[in-house]
């Protein structure tokens, strides 16, 4: 019990690098023993503003964690600026995260940002045996990352972008199409419309982790309530990982 | 520690640190943090007579030293919060509670108060007549002395628990509102609730929350709800819960300079779910550092 | 440069960045920065029929992110003004500007309009009905609709110049004041003028400023504006200029997306003197980031 | 023209030193130039704080400035924090300073934190030959500071504490009296009520170095402002240095 409490860490930068466009990966030595599933995340104090800023899980081992986010605003400017050696704080073991498939096949879907989370899950999926056929999305060549690391984990990786200046041009959705992908049990982050199509065109179940502007991180304010299935949940707490069965899109 | 004891009418706090409305759930979601038993009371999360999912999300923005937040009391409706939640919450909390409740016409803030009127967890009913997220409603009854008055008037007449109505600072008077509320018959005030502002999307220029506007909190207010305590002080006899803004126990103290009997902690809550803690335990050795024996010497200091 | 252009009535300004009065003085203090032609316009401090040298010290207090102030009208009266500051000023500031007046009667209001009424330099009187430092005065002007649609109509058979009316936010309907301005023939409004605050001394418990309340104004202040000039402009078909917690390039885009035609920064020149010029030599290349052509084309695109 | 203007500057920290109790030495390197006679301040800004900080010129020379101040709130708690090396901003080259007395004597009248400004102005009477004599005024013993250094610029040395910890027991006014020093022209720079009371009992002329609230520091906000005999002055510009023959008490 005490192993899957919340709390507030400081971890040391090992490293804060420019992997892609505006993105960067930082690895953080501290406290890790509380992640014990992918697709947690953890809320950052940001000096320069008044909320913490959420940011997922990418990689962990025994002792570091590391994050990829794109500079979006002033909260993860600032987060970029940090050099290595200096100290981060982060409230931390927030959100359900993935629940491992049992099934031996799944496809991961992410796009952009929403890529993160889901190389930890590869990961574990493939650790546990299970075959991955993984598409990832973006914007354009500048912005892709990762892209050599989900290849060592799988020979099926589908790359698109918006522009085609890498994979081929179109979303994810069309390559799900296209490579006659909709009934392999998913996982997938992204952007909510990329999410949105993912959910209504896939025949098969899935698991979608999903993103709100966020209070507390923790359970405490409701602002990140969303509508399901099952009742109102807390993107924070319940999510943000939800079957695709439960899910209802606000709008 | 019997310096740091105050009392709101008969029901006497081991301190005077509670929990804002709204940032505290039903309690539980801050037991990872502490334990709640330190804390004076808890105001709980704002409840309405039916559920309510609340507002459409982005409810939440991000603003200097603050942020907005359009909720819209988000909560499962007041019977099973007293059927459920108080239960749930009377196993980890072992003091009277402060239940706070919202309507959107007169005979829903009575059907709540009357429902509270027996329950002994309850030790206070906090009247909500200021919550600025729902369009047709809440507003309203905050915003004129008589409608305010209206409220207290009907909400009396069904309880003998202690009544604090919770003000909005969204007006131009609120001495004179607060002054209405203690002629019906309130045993106290709770202020401030919310401002109301708004934010605005650098790319798209469209409004970052789905409601457009929402209420502001956070240590951006501290200013304007020390000088509404100061001015309802100066007006009515009836104690004050002090709230808007505090996040140290500097704060507390300057907010009971202004005239508060005890206070509540919102948005600092959710930046660091420690505050409560941290306040409680850093108030003797602020006070000790402004040679302040008892805390309830202070309430009132600036008026004297 | 052309897409930095705005205007306000028949006031063509070369940006919409204007100094705030009472932070600018009479247009002198800041010529160790910059060259104040750089400027929209400049808003000077707030002047009234008599001379008057306002509250006793202390008259400012720090707050988070914002700065209270009491220094409630110091300037040397009307006369001395046109016939000193504005002389003085036009010898460096060769643009028009923006007289700021205030009053304690609608008479003073009156006559003060009627003296600016025939002066060249002036291109736009700024009928502060706002402030709210002085007990007898100010804040009741702007704090209903009938008196704040009074002193407009009053002011308004005097003067043919555009006539911006200055609003308080320390109101609970700000927009039906704004209207009841626009009824009267206002040209176009102000907003927001300060919230009111406090802040009490920790080792004392007294207020610090001696005043005991004062103008609440900073980037604090931001959010409270932005829904406030949200809500005018869809009352109003008159232009507003956008006031409160304005301190970058970024905040001028937002506030403008709200609804305003141009702006007006105040505290945070007081705390960094280049802030106005800043912001001017950051706005095209905002706009670029943001794909904006011409600052003209966000006006009120949050409404859009 | 251009080197009496006002203007922000960067300033190396030489040194942050507790020299008494919540007491600092700080020695800064950077742009001096500016510093054309003692009684000058600069407005510091603390990176914790909205509004910056004034505190008086203590010494200088060719290529630094010295400031002594002492930790009163948050702002000077954050400058007591900052170390060698590093970087502080300030707006520079406010207020009028101190006029440099033709006479061939002058009394220097010092409390507490309105020492620091006296030292400067010291130095500078003294290598104009004037004969100085010194009052300086402090809480107590472990309050007090460079009583030495000004020892090495005149004989005439008095020390006053409020307890008598050091020095004579008393106020500096009660030293004035004691030794008969009533009627030699004064400088004076301390908390409003000694200064109120050497101007009340001085029969000799002197300049006096207020104290007030600011909003700006440069003369724009009328936050600072007070009453004298030839009208409203800022205590930013105009000030901080008054005549005794201006100068009016507010209350
Ligand atoms: C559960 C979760 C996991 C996330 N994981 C990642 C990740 O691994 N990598 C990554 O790059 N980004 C991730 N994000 C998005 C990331 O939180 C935002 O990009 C970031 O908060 C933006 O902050 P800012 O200061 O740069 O932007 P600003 O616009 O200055 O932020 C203003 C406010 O809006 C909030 N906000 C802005 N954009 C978002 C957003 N997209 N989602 C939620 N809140 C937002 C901020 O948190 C802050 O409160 C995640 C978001 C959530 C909710
Ligand atoms: C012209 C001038 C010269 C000064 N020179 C010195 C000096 O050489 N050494 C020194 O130790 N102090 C000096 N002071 C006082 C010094 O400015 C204050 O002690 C300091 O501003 C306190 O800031 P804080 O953040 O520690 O306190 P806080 O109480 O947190 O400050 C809150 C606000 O009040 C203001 N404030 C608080 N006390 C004073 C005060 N006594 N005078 C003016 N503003 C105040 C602060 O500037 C700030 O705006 C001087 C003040 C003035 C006006
Ligand atoms: C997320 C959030 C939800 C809130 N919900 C309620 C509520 O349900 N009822 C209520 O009376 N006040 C509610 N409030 C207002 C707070 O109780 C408090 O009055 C306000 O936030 C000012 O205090 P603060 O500055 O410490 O946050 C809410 C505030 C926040 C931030
Ligand atoms: C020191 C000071 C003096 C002010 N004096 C006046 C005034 O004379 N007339 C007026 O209309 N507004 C006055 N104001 C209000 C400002 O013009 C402006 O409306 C307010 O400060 C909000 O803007 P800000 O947040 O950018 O400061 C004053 C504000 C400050 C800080
Ligand atoms: S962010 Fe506060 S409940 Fe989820
Ligand atoms: S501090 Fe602003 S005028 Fe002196």
């Amino acid at each position: 019990m005490v192993f899957n409490m919340k709390k507030i860490e400081n971890y040391k930068i090992i490293h804060n690098n420019l992997i892609a466009k505006n993105t960067y990966e930082m690895k953080l030595e501290g406290n890790v023993g509380w992640i014990d599933k992918p697709g947690k995340f953890i809320n950052v104090s940001v000096d320069s503003n008044y909320l913490k800023r959420p940011i997922s899980i990418c990689d962990y081992d025994e002792t570091t964690l590391t994050l990829v986010y794109k500079v979006f605003g002033s909260g993860t400017k600032w987060l970029s600026n940090k050099k290595e050696n200096e100290k981060i704080e982060a409230l931390v073991n927030l959100g359900n995260g993935f629940e491992l498939n049992t099934e031996n096949e799944a496809l991961i879907i992410g796009g952009g940002v929403g890529v993160p989370p889901l190389y930890a899950l590869s990961k574990r999926l493939k650790e546990k045996g299970v075959k991955l056929t993984i598409i990832l999305g973006f914007t354009s060549k500048e912005d892709s990352f990762y892209i050599d690391k989900f290849k060592e984990l799988s020979e099926l990786v589908y790359i698109s972008s918006n522009d085609g200046s890498i994979g081929e041009i179109g979303f994810v959705s069309d390559i799900m199409i296209k490579y006659n992908l909709l009934d392999i049990p998913y996982y997938t982050c992204g952007p909510t419309p990329m999410l949105k199509a993912v959910h209504s065109i896939s025949t098969a179940k899935g698991q979608l982790s999903l993103e709100e502007r966020m209070g507390c991180g923790f359970g405490a304010c409701m602002g990140c309530s969303h509508k399901t299935k099952n009742g109102y949940k807390r993107v924070c707490v319940e999510g943000p990982v939800f079957t695709s069965e439960e899910i209802i899109w606000n709008d | 520690m019997e310096r740091l004891k105050v009392k709101l009418n008969n029901l006497e706090l081991d301190n005077p640190v509670i929990p804002a409305s709204g940032t505290y759930g039903f309690g539980y979601d801050y037991l990872d943090f502490y334990d709640p038993n330190i804390l004076g009371s808890i105001s709980l999360k704002g409840t309405t007579l039916h559920p309510r999912f609340g507002n459409v999300t982005p409810r939440i923005a991000e603003c200097h030293m603050g942020m907005l937040n359009s909720v819209g009391l988000q909560n499962p409706g007041i019977h099973k919060v007293i059927e459920e939640e108080l239960v749930k919450l009377d196993k980890i909390y072992h003091k009277k509670i402060i239940f706070n409740v919202s309507g959107f016409n007169i005979d829903e803030y009575v059907e709540c108060v009357r429902l509270l009127d027996n329950i002994d967890k309850v030790g206070i009913i906090e009247v909500n007549i200021s919550c600025p997220n729902v369009k047709d409603g809440g507003l309203s009854f905050g915003s004129d002395c008589s409608s305010a008055a209206s409220v207290t008037k009907e909400v009396r007449k069904v309880t003998t628990k202690p009544l604090f109505i919770k003000l909005s600072p969204n007006v131009s008077n609120i001495a004179d509102i607060a002054k209405s509320c203690e002629d019906e018959g309130a045993d106290g005030i709770s202020m401030i609730n919310t401002l109301i502002g708004a934010r605005f999307n650098l790319k798209t220029g469209k409004p970052i929350l789905h409601n457009v506007t929402g209420g502001f909190s956070g240590p951006a207010i501290l200013p304007v709800a020390l000088r509404m305590v100061y001015e309802v002080y100066e007006r009515v006899n009836i104690p004050i819960i002090g709230i808007g803004g505090i996040s140290s126990a500097y704060d507390v103290i300057e907010m009971m300079y202004a005239g508060a009997s005890a206070i509540q902690i919102g948005s600092s809550n959710l930046v660091d779910p420690y505050t409560c803690k941290k306040v409680i335990d850093d108030l003797p050795l602020v006070m000790d550092e402004l040679n302040i024996k008892k805390i309830t010497d202070i309430i009132g200091r600036a008026h004297k």
